[in-house]
């Protein structure tokens, strides 16, 4: 690219080289070529509507040509940028072409003008918004907002075919066998607690649950079941209830139990 | 603290015109009234102070406002030493939102409501009979609390333990006249509820092989009515 | 247990006016003033409705309530739809001690953030359009972390891209009435700033090329005031 506003390569004072250098170092602060731009369109000092887009042109186009002398990687986008404006200011420069199809230099510039200006306007509008009155800084909400209760009421209900068929479950679940069967295979967890009520006084040492299990409830696999159950659980009541301590010394060890020592004895 | 506003010079809406006069006492009114709404915790009167501008009387300003919300929806209130606006108390209610949430009874709930009704009335332990497993305290207690059931006569055993009738509740909640027109057994087998196996017993009563429940139907029943 | 719970808003705790006459207009507003101090966010008229007694009229009580606090420490401001009591701004200078440090936020989230509002509804590519720069996700994301802004309807355009609309409590935030009341918005629009323009052919692409950002932009414009 030869551009007789590009100043000679080699004739870059230090000064310039500086000048450059202080530039492309800000490029990281710009966000993007249209934002780099902006900033040269605001060196023109003259309202964005009439800016010399021509001008400007050349400006970015100088500014890449600096970069490359310093071998600043610039990104893509920038490069890409140049490359249109290269193209723009040859339209601009040359007259019309009537043969040539698609837009104008002209039309071409007055989008990219559009482009600055809106940009323009929209950083103008952040800071106007930025500006204004805000919650929590200039304005505030209730500082002690009284939380809105959540009253949570369930209501139960049933139906008459669900106390029916609930009646009607329990009723040919007993068909076949009488009550007293039932009764039979089921230690409960009250003849347990009384059971053990009674013996626990003699639990001195750490004792297998298993060995408090009544007299010929451990054969039959579904007595041995409920006995166990409920030996158990009537256990959990008496450590409940400070009478007992209980100890497992890992999963599916045989559980433990032994008088708690009470100082009031 | 004064009731009568002492009025004195100076530029509405500039509380920091001078720094030697005071705003006027609307102003300081506005200011206490920001400061107490934009705290989280209840402002002292001296922090009050110390925040407004200098010589303003944070006192004053506050029986003003205090009088201002008088019968209003929130209140100036008195918290410890310090003050805060509130809810004025009749508009609690509005602080709440009550949901209802209609849930199916549990099964055991269920099983044991059925009973009370089949057999009542019926002690826990005839209950638990029944269903061949113990009835939990938190079931019975749900369906007092529904008032569905209530106590029924003590039953005069050894123990006088208490039974169990269904309400009026119950009544017309399963749009039943008396628990009388609980369909039987062989209505629930009619309408297929259930399994149509002959039973080894012969034809099902209600509260067969119980003989307490058995022996006081009769009673349950007319007690029922009697109410 | 059923797992559907049929949520019926509780009529209880009403105040025991009748269940057909509303309460008189002066205990309506105190009740608007009541619920409206008790909330930090703002309330709709519907929410305020839904909590008052049966009858009521909400968006009346809060027209006379707002006529009361105008001049006072706090005022009744609307906030989209909905309706807050926020502080008077000129008494912001008392509230240092309530100041919560907010993040700063980068330029590029500001800018964002204006051409979102300005703009809305308004696609990512149409946002990198007007910046010549690409939206890092960052910038979006924290965006919509702190609830400025939200997806608003799909562009109904090919590829169907998400579009990015302001919030209630940026609205909140920046004490804004509605999107309408931004300031110089209807001098954008003047300019011609907000309509689009298609890039001619030939001008760089900036940004992630979506051929179809400038697109429905003009819809957009509408949807932004049809509210």
């Amino acid at each position: 690219m030869s551009d007789p506003d590009t100043p000679d390569l080699v004739q870059l004072s230090v000064s310039e080289r500086l000048a450059a250098e202080a530039l492309v170092v800000d490029v990281d602060g710009f966000e993007g070529p249209l934002d780099l731009l902006l900033n040269m369109a605001r060196t023109q000092k003259v309202d964005l509507r009439r800016i010399s887009i021509l001008q400007l042109a050349r400006q970015y186009l100088s500014f890449v040509e600096k970069a490359k002398a310093l071998r600043i990687e610039l990104a893509a986008d920038y490069l890409v940028m140049a490359a249109w404006l290269a193209f723009l200011k040859s339209r601009l420069l040359l007259p019309p072409d009537p043969t040539e199809e698609g837009p104008s230099g002209e039309d071409l510039a007055a989008h990219l003008a559009f482009q600055l200006e809106r940009l323009q306007a929209m950083r103008d509008s952040a800071a106007r918004l930025m500006a204004r009155d805000q919650l929590g800084r200039d304005f505030f909400a209730r500082g002690f907002p009284e939380k809105m209760e959540q009253v949570r009421r369930v209501k139960y209900t049933a139906t008459l075919l669900d106390l029916m068929q609930g009646y009607a479950r329990i009723r040919t679940r007993d068909e076949f066998r009488p009550f007293v069967m039932d009764r039979d295979k089921v230690f409960t967890m009250e003849q347990a607690l009384d059971r053990m009520r009674g013996m626990i006084g003699f639990a001195g040492q750490w004792t297998d649950i298993q060995s408090y299990l009544p007299e010929g409830w451990a054969e039959d696999p579904v007595r041995w079941r409920s006995a166990t159950a409920a030996t158990f659980a009537a256990s959990l009541e008496l450590v409940k209830e400070g009478k007992a301590e209980l100890k497992q010394s890992g999963t599916f060890e045989p559980i433990l139990l032994r008088r708690k020592e009470s100082r009031d004895e | 603290m004064s009731d009568t506003p002492e009025i004195t010079p100076g530029e509405e809406g500039a509380p920091r015109e001078s720094l030697f006069e005071a705003p006027v006492m609307g102003e300081q009114e506005r200011m206490v009234e920001a400061i107490l709404f934009a705290s989280a915790e209840p402002v002292t009167v001296k922090e009050l102070n110390d925040r407004m501008p200098h010589g303003c009387d944070a006192a004053e300003a506050l029986a003003h406002l205090r009088k201002r919300y008088e019968g209003r929806g929130v209140h100036v209130v008195r918290v410890g030493d310090a003050w805060a606006i509130r809810t004025a108390p009749d508009l609690g209610f509005l602080m709440q939102r009550e949901t209802v949430e209609t849930r199916k009874l549990s099964r055991a709930a269920i099983e044991t409501l059925a009973i009370i009704a089949y057999h009542q009335p019926v002690t826990r332990a005839e209950i638990e009979e029944i269903r061949g497993v113990s009835v939990s305290r938190g079931t019975v207690d749900q369906l007092l609390e529904m008032e569905w059931i209530r106590f029924g006569r003590r039953r005069m055993t050894p123990g006088r333990p208490v039974t169990f009738v269904v309400t009026q509740e119950f009544l017309d909640h399963f749009g039943l006249e008396s628990a009388r027109d609980l369909p039987g057994l062989a209505d629930l087998r009619a309408a297929g509820l259930l399994e149509s196996r002959p039973s080894p017993l012969g034809a099902p009563q209600t509260g067969e092989g119980d003989v307490d429940a058995d022996e006081g139907m009769d009673e349950g029943q007319s007690e029922l009515f009697e109410d």
